[in-house]
Protein backbone atom coordinates (compact mmCIF):
# COMPACT_ATOMS: atom_id res chain seq x y z
CA UNK A 1 0.00 0.00 0.00
CA UNK A 2 2.45 2.64 0.98
CA UNK A 3 4.65 1.23 -1.91
CA UNK A 4 2.79 1.78 -5.25
CA UNK A 5 4.01 1.97 -9.12
CA UNK A 6 4.36 5.73 -8.69
CA UNK A 7 6.52 5.41 -5.34
CA UNK A 8 9.68 6.93 -6.58
CA UNK A 9 11.32 6.72 -3.38
CA UNK A 10 11.30 5.20 -0.46
CA UNK A 11 12.82 5.20 2.92
CA UNK A 12 11.71 2.63 5.78
CA UNK A 13 12.98 3.12 8.88
CA UNK A 14 13.38 1.75 12.42
CA UNK A 15 14.67 3.35 15.19
CA UNK A 16 14.51 2.99 19.36
CA UNK A 17 11.95 4.61 20.65
CA UNK A 18 13.93 7.24 22.17
CA UNK A 19 14.15 10.67 22.06
CA UNK A 20 17.48 10.70 21.16
CA UNK A 21 17.24 9.51 17.59
CA UNK A 22 14.96 12.53 16.68
CA UNK A 23 17.87 13.92 15.48
CA UNK A 24 18.90 11.70 13.04
CA UNK A 25 15.31 11.18 11.60
CA UNK A 26 14.90 14.65 11.59
CA UNK A 27 17.53 15.19 9.67
CA UNK A 28 17.26 12.19 7.13
CA UNK A 29 14.12 13.89 6.25
CA UNK A 30 15.83 16.95 5.90
CA UNK A 31 18.22 15.89 3.85
CA UNK A 32 15.64 14.49 1.51
CA UNK A 33 13.82 17.54 1.10
CA UNK A 34 17.15 19.22 0.27
CA UNK A 35 17.88 17.28 -2.63
CA UNK A 36 14.64 17.01 -4.11
CA UNK A 37 14.80 17.72 -8.52
CA UNK A 38 13.82 21.16 -9.54
CA UNK A 39 15.17 24.49 -7.83
CA UNK A 40 12.36 25.18 -5.99
CA UNK A 41 13.23 28.55 -4.07
CA UNK A 42 11.93 27.95 -0.81
CA UNK A 43 13.84 24.51 -0.55
CA UNK A 44 15.30 25.22 3.10
CA UNK A 45 12.16 26.06 4.26
CA UNK A 46 10.66 22.81 3.25
CA UNK A 47 13.73 21.17 4.54
CA UNK A 48 13.61 22.70 7.73
CA UNK A 49 9.81 22.49 7.78
CA UNK A 50 10.02 18.42 7.07
CA UNK A 51 12.51 17.65 9.73
CA UNK A 52 10.39 19.87 12.33
CA UNK A 53 7.00 17.29 11.29
CA UNK A 54 8.82 14.44 11.65
CA UNK A 55 10.28 15.52 14.98
CA UNK A 56 7.12 16.13 15.77
CA UNK A 57 4.97 12.74 15.03
CA UNK A 58 8.31 10.80 16.25
CA UNK A 59 8.03 12.66 19.46
CA UNK A 60 4.42 11.85 19.87
CA UNK A 61 4.70 8.14 18.67
CA UNK A 62 7.37 7.60 21.67
CA UNK A 63 5.12 9.38 24.10
CA UNK A 64 1.75 8.40 23.62
CA UNK A 65 2.17 5.41 21.01
CA UNK A 66 3.83 2.50 23.53
CA UNK A 67 1.08 0.04 24.14
CA UNK A 68 2.08 -3.48 23.10
CA UNK A 69 5.53 -5.69 22.90
CA UNK A 70 6.44 -3.61 19.37
CA UNK A 71 6.50 -0.61 21.41
CA UNK A 72 10.82 -0.53 21.56
CA UNK A 73 10.66 0.03 18.05
CA UNK A 74 9.44 3.22 16.02
CA UNK A 75 8.63 2.70 12.40
CA UNK A 76 9.00 6.05 10.00
CA UNK A 77 8.46 5.77 6.34
CA UNK A 78 9.70 8.77 3.94
CA UNK A 79 8.50 8.51 0.37
CA UNK A 80 8.24 10.31 -3.06
CA UNK A 81 5.02 9.38 -4.43
CA UNK A 82 3.98 10.79 -7.66
CA UNK A 83 4.15 14.65 -6.79
CA UNK A 84 4.23 14.54 -3.14
CA UNK A 85 6.66 14.02 -0.43
CA UNK A 86 5.18 11.07 2.15
CA UNK A 87 5.77 10.90 5.95
CA UNK A 88 4.41 8.06 7.73
CA UNK A 89 5.00 7.38 11.42
CA UNK A 90 3.26 4.39 12.77
CA UNK A 91 2.49 4.11 16.63
CA UNK A 92 0.76 1.21 18.71
CA UNK A 93 -0.53 2.47 21.17
CA UNK A 94 -4.73 3.63 21.89
CA UNK A 95 -4.60 6.33 19.01
CA UNK A 96 -6.37 9.37 19.59
CA UNK A 97 -9.00 11.84 17.51
CA UNK A 98 -6.90 13.75 15.66
CA UNK A 99 -9.42 16.04 14.01
CA UNK A 100 -10.41 16.87 17.94
CA UNK A 101 -7.22 18.70 18.93
CA UNK A 102 -7.58 22.01 18.83
CA UNK A 103 -5.33 24.89 17.77
CA UNK A 104 -3.45 26.02 20.45
CA UNK A 105 -4.64 28.99 22.75
CA UNK A 106 -2.54 32.04 22.14
CA UNK A 107 -3.61 33.18 25.54
CA UNK A 108 -3.17 30.42 28.00
CA UNK A 109 0.35 29.84 27.15
CA UNK A 110 0.71 26.23 27.35
CA UNK A 111 3.77 25.01 27.23
CA UNK A 112 2.20 21.74 25.35
CA UNK A 113 0.27 21.46 22.35
CA UNK A 114 1.80 23.06 19.54
CA UNK A 115 3.28 19.70 17.92
CA UNK A 116 -0.31 18.71 15.79
CA UNK A 117 -0.44 22.72 15.23
CA UNK A 118 2.85 22.73 13.28
CA UNK A 119 2.32 19.68 11.44
CA UNK A 120 -1.04 20.85 10.00
CA UNK A 121 0.29 24.08 9.32
CA UNK A 122 3.04 23.28 7.31
CA UNK A 123 1.69 19.79 5.47
CA UNK A 124 -0.66 19.91 2.30
CA UNK A 125 -2.56 16.83 3.66
CA UNK A 126 -2.50 15.19 7.14
CA UNK A 127 -4.53 11.73 8.44
CA UNK A 128 -4.26 9.60 11.03
CA UNK A 129 -6.00 6.38 11.04
CA UNK A 130 -6.02 2.45 12.09
CA UNK A 131 -4.48 -0.20 10.21
CA UNK A 132 -3.02 -3.61 10.93
CA UNK A 133 0.51 -2.59 11.11
CA UNK A 134 -0.63 0.00 13.93
CA UNK A 135 -1.86 3.57 13.78
CA UNK A 136 -0.39 5.45 11.29
CA UNK A 137 0.04 9.58 11.18
CA UNK A 138 0.35 10.19 7.56
CA UNK A 139 1.41 14.05 6.43
CA UNK A 140 1.99 14.86 2.51
CA UNK A 141 3.39 18.06 0.97
CA UNK A 142 3.31 18.60 -2.59
CA UNK A 143 6.65 18.83 -4.18
CA UNK A 144 5.97 20.56 -7.33
CA UNK B 1 23.52 19.09 26.44
CA UNK B 2 26.36 22.01 26.31
CA UNK B 3 24.72 25.14 28.47
CA UNK B 4 26.73 27.70 29.40
CA UNK B 5 26.08 30.15 32.32
CA UNK B 6 27.74 33.84 32.78
CA UNK B 7 27.20 37.05 34.93
CA UNK B 8 27.15 40.18 33.40
CA UNK B 9 26.01 43.43 35.10
CA UNK B 10 23.85 41.67 37.51
CA UNK B 11 22.24 39.70 34.30
CA UNK B 12 22.35 36.18 33.83
CA UNK B 13 23.30 34.90 30.84
CA UNK B 14 22.52 31.41 29.49
CA UNK B 15 24.14 30.20 25.72
CA UNK B 16 22.66 27.48 24.24
CA UNK B 17 25.37 25.82 22.82
CA UNK B 18 23.40 23.40 20.70
CA UNK B 19 22.10 23.29 17.20
CA UNK B 20 19.13 21.63 18.15
CA UNK B 21 16.16 21.54 20.38
CA UNK B 22 13.88 19.39 20.27
CA UNK B 23 11.73 16.78 22.85
CA UNK B 24 15.36 15.25 23.42
CA UNK B 25 17.34 18.48 25.38
CA UNK B 26 14.21 20.81 25.76
CA UNK B 27 13.55 19.24 29.18
CA UNK B 28 17.10 19.73 30.29
CA UNK B 29 16.88 23.58 29.30
CA UNK B 30 13.80 23.68 30.82
CA UNK B 31 15.37 22.68 34.20
CA UNK B 32 18.19 24.37 33.90
CA UNK B 33 16.17 27.82 33.44
CA UNK B 34 14.34 26.94 36.30
CA UNK B 35 17.08 26.22 38.32
CA UNK B 36 18.70 29.68 37.69
CA UNK B 37 15.87 31.66 39.26
CA UNK B 38 15.94 29.62 41.92
CA UNK B 39 19.53 30.34 42.75
CA UNK B 40 18.66 33.90 42.60
CA UNK B 41 19.35 34.74 39.20
CA UNK B 42 17.60 37.68 37.87
CA UNK B 43 16.89 39.42 34.67
CA UNK B 44 18.06 36.58 31.85
CA UNK B 45 18.69 36.21 28.68
CA UNK B 46 18.99 33.04 26.75
CA UNK B 47 21.55 33.28 23.94
CA UNK B 48 19.86 31.02 20.89
CA UNK B 49 22.31 31.86 18.73
CA UNK B 50 23.89 28.40 17.60
CA UNK B 51 20.39 27.17 17.86
CA UNK B 52 19.66 26.48 14.14
CA UNK B 53 16.45 24.06 14.75
CA UNK B 54 13.34 24.26 17.44
CA UNK B 55 10.64 22.22 18.14
CA UNK B 56 7.64 22.31 19.95
CA UNK B 57 9.35 21.23 22.83
CA UNK B 58 11.86 23.97 23.02
CA UNK B 59 8.86 26.23 22.41
CA UNK B 60 7.56 25.08 25.42
CA UNK B 61 10.84 25.25 27.73
CA UNK B 62 11.02 28.82 26.85
CA UNK B 63 8.06 29.50 27.85
CA UNK B 64 8.36 27.93 30.78
CA UNK B 65 10.93 30.21 31.96
CA UNK B 66 9.00 33.25 30.67
CA UNK B 67 6.11 32.06 33.03
CA UNK B 68 8.32 31.52 35.79
CA UNK B 69 9.85 35.04 35.34
CA UNK B 70 6.42 36.58 35.44
CA UNK B 71 5.87 34.51 38.77
CA UNK B 72 9.15 36.03 40.44
CA UNK B 73 8.73 39.34 38.88
CA UNK B 74 12.10 39.52 36.72
CA UNK B 75 12.78 39.69 32.85
CA UNK B 76 13.50 36.76 30.61
CA UNK B 77 14.47 37.97 27.46
CA UNK B 78 15.87 35.83 24.14
CA UNK B 79 18.41 37.17 21.90
CA UNK B 80 20.28 35.46 18.66
CA UNK B 81 17.05 34.14 16.77
CA UNK B 82 17.94 32.60 13.31
CA UNK B 83 15.61 33.18 10.92
CA UNK B 84 14.51 29.81 10.66
CA UNK B 85 13.61 29.31 14.39
CA UNK B 86 12.40 33.01 14.44
CA UNK B 87 10.23 31.42 11.33
CA UNK B 88 8.40 29.08 14.09
CA UNK B 89 8.08 31.43 16.86
CA UNK B 90 5.88 34.16 14.15
CA UNK B 91 4.13 30.59 13.17
CA UNK B 92 3.04 29.79 16.58
CA UNK B 93 2.43 33.89 17.33
CA UNK B 94 5.02 33.84 20.60
CA UNK B 95 7.28 36.17 18.92
CA UNK B 96 4.63 38.72 20.26
CA UNK B 97 4.67 37.11 23.93
CA UNK B 98 8.55 36.67 24.15
CA UNK B 99 10.99 40.04 24.93
CA UNK B 100 13.38 38.95 21.45
CA UNK B 101 16.16 41.23 21.05
CA UNK B 102 18.12 40.80 17.72
CA UNK B 103 21.85 40.17 19.43
CA UNK B 104 23.44 39.69 22.86
CA UNK B 105 24.91 43.44 22.82
CA UNK B 106 21.13 44.54 22.36
CA UNK B 107 19.99 42.59 25.20
CA UNK B 108 22.34 43.65 27.15
CA UNK B 109 22.81 47.09 26.40
CA UNK B 110 18.44 47.61 27.61
CA UNK C 1 18.27 -11.81 8.15
CA UNK C 2 19.06 -8.23 8.34
CA UNK C 3 16.65 -7.76 10.69
CA UNK C 4 18.28 -10.01 13.98
CA UNK C 5 17.00 -9.40 17.53
CA UNK C 6 20.31 -7.84 18.02
CA UNK C 7 19.52 -4.86 15.46
CA UNK C 8 19.28 -1.57 17.09
CA UNK C 9 18.60 0.27 13.95
CA UNK C 10 17.24 -0.52 10.49
CA UNK C 11 17.13 1.77 7.38
CA UNK C 12 15.85 0.33 4.39
CA UNK C 13 16.52 2.71 1.36
CA UNK C 14 14.91 2.11 -2.16
CA UNK C 15 16.15 4.57 -4.96
CA UNK C 16 15.80 5.36 -8.42
CA UNK C 17 18.92 3.25 -10.35
CA UNK C 18 20.16 6.77 -10.82
CA UNK C 19 23.36 8.39 -9.86
CA UNK C 20 21.18 11.66 -8.42
CA UNK C 21 20.48 9.78 -5.61
CA UNK C 22 24.08 9.36 -5.00
CA UNK C 23 24.26 12.36 -2.77
CA UNK C 24 21.15 11.53 -0.62
CA UNK C 25 22.38 8.33 -0.17
CA UNK C 26 26.20 9.21 0.88
CA UNK C 27 24.10 11.82 3.24
CA UNK C 28 22.09 9.28 5.13
CA UNK C 29 24.77 7.10 5.59
CA UNK C 30 26.93 10.31 6.80
CA UNK C 31 24.25 11.69 8.74
CA UNK C 32 24.01 7.89 10.65
CA UNK C 33 27.68 7.87 11.61
CA UNK C 34 27.80 11.24 12.68
CA UNK C 35 24.81 10.35 15.12
CA UNK C 36 26.20 7.35 16.68
CA UNK C 37 26.57 6.74 20.50
CA UNK C 38 29.88 8.06 22.36
CA UNK C 39 32.38 10.53 21.39
CA UNK C 40 34.78 8.58 18.98
CA UNK C 41 37.22 11.36 18.72
CA UNK C 42 37.56 10.62 14.40
CA UNK C 43 33.49 10.73 14.31
CA UNK C 44 33.92 12.99 11.17
CA UNK C 45 36.44 10.98 9.65
CA UNK C 46 34.01 7.89 9.88
CA UNK C 47 31.00 10.07 8.57
CA UNK C 48 32.95 10.90 5.38
CA UNK C 49 34.11 7.11 4.83
CA UNK C 50 30.48 5.75 5.31
CA UNK C 51 29.18 8.58 2.57
CA UNK C 52 32.24 6.61 0.16
CA UNK C 53 31.60 3.63 0.66
CA UNK C 54 28.09 3.66 -0.01
CA UNK C 55 28.53 6.28 -3.03
CA UNK C 56 31.07 3.75 -4.41
CA UNK C 57 28.62 0.57 -3.44
CA UNK C 58 25.62 2.54 -5.21
CA UNK C 59 27.78 3.67 -8.03
CA UNK C 60 28.77 -0.04 -9.11
CA UNK C 61 25.12 -1.45 -7.90
CA UNK C 62 23.86 1.36 -11.17
CA UNK C 63 26.68 0.82 -13.20
CA UNK C 64 27.08 -3.15 -13.16
CA UNK C 65 23.67 -4.27 -11.60
CA UNK C 66 21.36 -3.55 -14.11
CA UNK C 67 19.84 -6.93 -15.41
CA UNK C 68 16.52 -7.79 -14.86
CA UNK C 69 12.95 -5.96 -14.23
CA UNK C 70 13.98 -4.78 -10.75
CA UNK C 71 16.63 -2.83 -12.36
CA UNK C 72 15.55 0.50 -12.21
CA UNK C 73 15.40 0.56 -8.42
CA UNK C 74 18.44 0.25 -6.42
CA UNK C 75 17.95 -1.34 -2.47
CA UNK C 76 20.45 -0.25 -0.04
CA UNK C 77 20.23 -1.12 3.70
CA UNK C 78 22.05 0.71 6.85
CA UNK C 79 21.87 -0.67 10.39
CA UNK C 80 23.26 -0.92 13.48
CA UNK C 81 23.95 -4.71 14.34
CA UNK C 82 25.31 -5.41 17.84
CA UNK C 83 28.47 -2.94 17.76
CA UNK C 84 28.85 -2.98 13.50
CA UNK C 85 27.17 -0.10 11.27
CA UNK C 86 26.13 -2.45 8.52
CA UNK C 87 25.69 -1.04 4.52
CA UNK C 88 23.87 -3.88 2.14
CA UNK C 89 24.00 -2.44 -1.40
CA UNK C 90 22.08 -5.06 -3.74
CA UNK C 91 22.84 -5.36 -7.18
CA UNK C 92 20.37 -7.44 -9.68
CA UNK C 93 23.15 -8.05 -12.20
CA UNK C 94 25.49 -10.60 -13.35
CA UNK C 95 27.28 -10.46 -10.19
CA UNK C 96 31.24 -10.80 -9.99
CA UNK C 97 34.29 -12.27 -8.10
CA UNK C 98 34.89 -9.78 -5.54
CA UNK C 99 38.10 -11.33 -3.92
CA UNK C 100 39.60 -11.21 -7.35
CA UNK C 101 39.14 -7.56 -7.68
CA UNK C 102 43.21 -6.31 -8.03
CA UNK C 103 44.52 -3.89 -5.58
CA UNK C 104 45.06 -1.05 -7.64
CA UNK C 105 48.35 -0.02 -9.79
CA UNK C 106 49.84 2.86 -8.76
CA UNK C 107 52.10 3.31 -11.92
CA UNK C 108 49.25 2.55 -14.27
CA UNK C 109 46.84 5.80 -13.32
CA UNK C 110 44.37 4.09 -14.30
CA UNK C 111 41.06 6.62 -14.47
CA UNK C 112 39.11 3.63 -12.91
CA UNK C 113 39.12 0.33 -10.09
CA UNK C 114 39.06 2.39 -6.69
CA UNK C 115 35.81 1.90 -5.50
CA UNK C 116 36.44 -1.87 -3.95
CA UNK C 117 40.04 -0.35 -2.88
CA UNK C 118 37.88 2.34 -1.04
CA UNK C 119 35.53 -0.03 0.42
CA UNK C 120 38.36 -2.73 1.61
CA UNK C 121 40.34 -0.07 2.96
CA UNK C 122 37.90 1.60 4.99
CA UNK C 123 35.61 -1.04 6.21
CA UNK C 124 36.34 -3.74 8.72
CA UNK C 125 34.53 -6.64 7.03
CA UNK C 126 33.38 -6.99 3.21
CA UNK C 127 32.19 -10.02 1.65
CA UNK C 128 29.49 -10.33 -1.56
CA UNK C 129 27.52 -12.74 -2.01
CA UNK C 130 24.36 -14.23 -4.20
CA UNK C 131 20.98 -13.81 -1.84
CA UNK C 132 17.54 -15.17 -3.01
CA UNK C 133 16.91 -11.07 -3.31
CA UNK C 134 19.98 -10.21 -5.40
CA UNK C 135 23.67 -10.27 -5.24
CA UNK C 136 24.82 -8.15 -2.32
CA UNK C 137 27.90 -5.76 -1.24
CA UNK C 138 28.09 -6.40 2.47
CA UNK C 139 30.24 -4.03 4.40
CA UNK C 140 30.48 -3.12 8.26
CA UNK C 141 32.51 -0.95 10.36
CA UNK C 142 32.71 -1.75 14.44
CA UNK C 143 31.83 1.69 15.84
CA UNK C 144 32.55 0.55 19.48
CA UNK D 1 27.34 21.07 -12.54
CA UNK D 2 28.76 25.07 -11.36
CA UNK D 3 32.14 25.32 -13.43
CA UNK D 4 33.40 28.76 -13.36
CA UNK D 5 36.70 29.73 -15.84
CA UNK D 6 38.57 32.36 -15.46
CA UNK D 7 41.73 33.26 -17.41
CA UNK D 8 45.10 34.19 -15.24
CA UNK D 9 48.61 35.54 -16.64
CA UNK D 10 48.03 33.45 -19.23
CA UNK D 11 46.76 30.36 -17.02
CA UNK D 12 43.68 28.67 -16.89
CA UNK D 13 41.93 28.31 -13.74
CA UNK D 14 38.87 25.91 -13.28
CA UNK D 15 36.81 26.52 -10.06
CA UNK D 16 34.75 23.81 -9.10
CA UNK D 17 32.10 25.16 -7.34
CA UNK D 18 30.17 21.88 -6.30
CA UNK D 19 30.43 20.34 -2.46
CA UNK D 20 30.30 17.37 -4.01
CA UNK D 21 32.96 15.27 -6.89
CA UNK D 22 30.72 11.99 -7.58
CA UNK D 23 29.74 9.77 -10.64
CA UNK D 24 26.50 12.04 -10.69
CA UNK D 25 29.11 15.18 -11.77
CA UNK D 26 32.49 13.43 -12.50
CA UNK D 27 31.70 12.54 -16.24
CA UNK D 28 30.92 16.32 -16.86
CA UNK D 29 34.22 17.50 -14.59
CA UNK D 30 36.61 14.96 -17.10
CA UNK D 31 34.67 16.82 -20.53
CA UNK D 32 35.08 20.40 -18.75
CA UNK D 33 39.19 19.89 -18.40
CA UNK D 34 39.52 17.97 -21.70
CA UNK D 35 37.52 20.96 -23.59
CA UNK D 36 39.70 23.82 -22.12
CA UNK D 37 43.00 22.07 -23.09
CA UNK D 38 41.13 21.43 -26.65
CA UNK D 39 40.07 25.33 -26.56
CA UNK D 40 44.18 25.83 -26.61
CA UNK D 41 44.25 26.34 -22.37
CA UNK D 42 47.50 25.88 -20.94
CA UNK D 43 48.94 25.35 -17.60
CA UNK D 44 45.44 24.77 -16.02
CA UNK D 45 45.02 25.07 -12.43
CA UNK D 46 42.09 23.31 -10.72
CA UNK D 47 40.30 25.08 -7.62
CA UNK D 48 38.80 22.36 -5.39
CA UNK D 49 38.23 24.53 -2.52
CA UNK D 50 34.89 24.17 -2.17
CA UNK D 51 34.74 20.40 -2.34
CA UNK D 52 33.81 18.51 0.62
CA UNK D 53 33.62 15.18 -0.65
CA UNK D 54 34.89 13.75 -3.68
CA UNK D 55 34.77 9.45 -4.83
CA UNK D 56 36.69 7.29 -7.19
CA UNK D 57 34.80 8.39 -10.27
CA UNK D 58 35.98 12.27 -9.14
CA UNK D 59 39.51 11.41 -8.89
CA UNK D 60 39.56 9.44 -12.19
CA UNK D 61 38.40 12.87 -14.05
CA UNK D 62 40.95 14.75 -12.34
CA UNK D 63 43.35 11.78 -13.27
CA UNK D 64 42.33 12.17 -16.72
CA UNK D 65 43.06 16.01 -17.05
CA UNK D 66 46.58 14.98 -15.68
CA UNK D 67 47.83 12.45 -18.53
CA UNK D 68 46.40 14.65 -21.10
CA UNK D 69 48.12 17.60 -20.25
CA UNK D 70 51.30 15.50 -20.13
CA UNK D 71 50.23 14.41 -23.55
CA UNK D 72 50.14 18.18 -24.37
CA UNK D 73 53.23 19.18 -22.89
CA UNK D 74 51.55 21.68 -20.56
CA UNK D 75 50.54 22.28 -16.70
CA UNK D 76 47.87 20.54 -14.65
CA UNK D 77 47.55 21.74 -11.05
CA UNK D 78 45.35 21.11 -8.00
CA UNK D 79 44.85 23.70 -5.52
CA UNK D 80 42.56 24.32 -2.25
CA UNK D 81 42.02 20.52 -1.20
CA UNK D 82 39.68 20.12 1.93
CA UNK D 83 41.65 18.01 4.52
CA UNK D 84 39.37 15.21 3.93
CA UNK D 85 39.67 15.34 0.34
CA UNK D 86 43.24 15.21 0.60
CA UNK D 87 42.86 12.16 2.47
CA UNK D 88 41.79 10.63 -0.76
CA UNK D 89 43.88 11.67 -2.44
CA UNK D 90 46.60 9.86 0.03
CA UNK D 91 44.94 7.00 0.35
CA UNK D 92 45.16 6.07 -2.79
CA UNK D 93 48.50 7.43 -3.45
CA UNK D 94 47.51 9.98 -5.79
CA UNK D 95 49.20 13.19 -4.12
CA UNK D 96 52.61 11.99 -5.58
CA UNK D 97 51.11 12.08 -9.02
CA UNK D 98 49.26 15.31 -9.04
CA UNK D 99 50.64 19.08 -8.70
CA UNK D 100 48.92 20.07 -5.36
CA UNK D 101 48.82 23.68 -3.86
CA UNK D 102 47.64 24.52 -0.67
CA UNK D 103 45.27 27.47 -2.02
CA UNK D 104 45.19 29.49 -5.50
CA UNK D 105 47.70 32.20 -4.55
CA UNK D 106 50.16 29.48 -4.05
CA UNK D 107 49.34 27.89 -7.17
CA UNK D 108 48.87 30.62 -9.56
CA UNK D 109 52.77 32.04 -8.10
CA UNK D 110 54.61 28.96 -9.76
N1 LIG E 1 0.38 9.23 18.45
C1 LIG E 1 -0.49 9.68 19.37
N2 LIG E 1 -1.20 8.80 20.12
C2 LIG E 1 -2.08 9.25 21.04
N3 LIG E 1 -2.31 10.54 21.29
C3 LIG E 1 -1.65 11.46 20.59
C4 LIG E 1 -0.70 11.09 19.59
N4 LIG E 1 -0.21 12.22 19.06
C5 LIG E 1 -0.82 13.25 19.66
N5 LIG E 1 -1.68 12.81 20.59
C6 LIG E 1 -2.56 13.64 21.45
O1 LIG E 1 -2.71 14.92 20.85
C7 LIG E 1 -2.34 15.95 21.76
C8 LIG E 1 -1.68 17.09 21.03
O2 LIG E 1 -0.43 16.70 20.52
P1 LIG E 1 0.67 17.79 20.24
O3 LIG E 1 0.07 18.90 19.48
O4 LIG E 1 1.85 17.09 19.64
O5 LIG E 1 1.08 18.38 21.66
P2 LIG E 1 1.77 17.74 22.95
O6 LIG E 1 2.29 16.40 22.58
O7 LIG E 1 2.82 18.74 23.28
O8 LIG E 1 0.69 17.69 23.98
C9 LIG E 1 -1.41 15.27 22.77
O9 LIG E 1 -1.46 15.92 24.01
C10 LIG E 1 -2.01 13.87 22.84
O10 LIG E 1 -3.09 13.83 23.73
N1 LIG F 1 28.00 -4.80 -8.35
C1 LIG F 1 28.89 -5.24 -9.28
N2 LIG F 1 28.50 -6.12 -10.23
C2 LIG F 1 29.37 -6.56 -11.16
N3 LIG F 1 30.66 -6.17 -11.21
C3 LIG F 1 31.10 -5.30 -10.30
C4 LIG F 1 30.25 -4.78 -9.29
N4 LIG F 1 30.98 -3.94 -8.52
C5 LIG F 1 32.22 -3.93 -9.03
N5 LIG F 1 32.31 -4.74 -10.10
C6 LIG F 1 33.53 -5.03 -10.89
O1 LIG F 1 34.66 -4.70 -10.11
C7 LIG F 1 35.49 -3.77 -10.81
C8 LIG F 1 36.16 -2.82 -9.83
O2 LIG F 1 35.18 -1.97 -9.28
P1 LIG F 1 35.60 -0.55 -8.71
O3 LIG F 1 36.80 -0.74 -7.85
O4 LIG F 1 34.42 0.07 -8.11
O5 LIG F 1 36.11 0.28 -9.97
P2 LIG F 1 35.36 0.82 -11.26
O6 LIG F 1 33.88 0.65 -11.06
O7 LIG F 1 35.78 2.24 -11.33
O8 LIG F 1 35.90 0.02 -12.41
C9 LIG F 1 34.59 -3.09 -11.82
O9 LIG F 1 35.30 -2.63 -12.94
C10 LIG F 1 33.62 -4.21 -12.18
O10 LIG F 1 34.15 -5.05 -13.17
Amino acid sequence: MCTTSETILNLDIMVPSQTRYLRLIGNIAEQLARDLDGEKSDREALAYHLNLVVTEAVTNAIQYGCANERKDKIRILLSIENSDLCVRVYDYGQGFDFEAVPTPDIDELSERGRGIFFIRSLMDHVEYRKTESGNVLEMKKRIT
Amino acid sequence: MKLVTEQRDGRTLLIVKEGRLDAHNSGELKDRILKLFEEGGRDLVVDLGDVQFIDSSGLGALLSGHKNAIQRSTGFALAGLQPRVKAMFELTRLQRVFEIYPGLREALDV
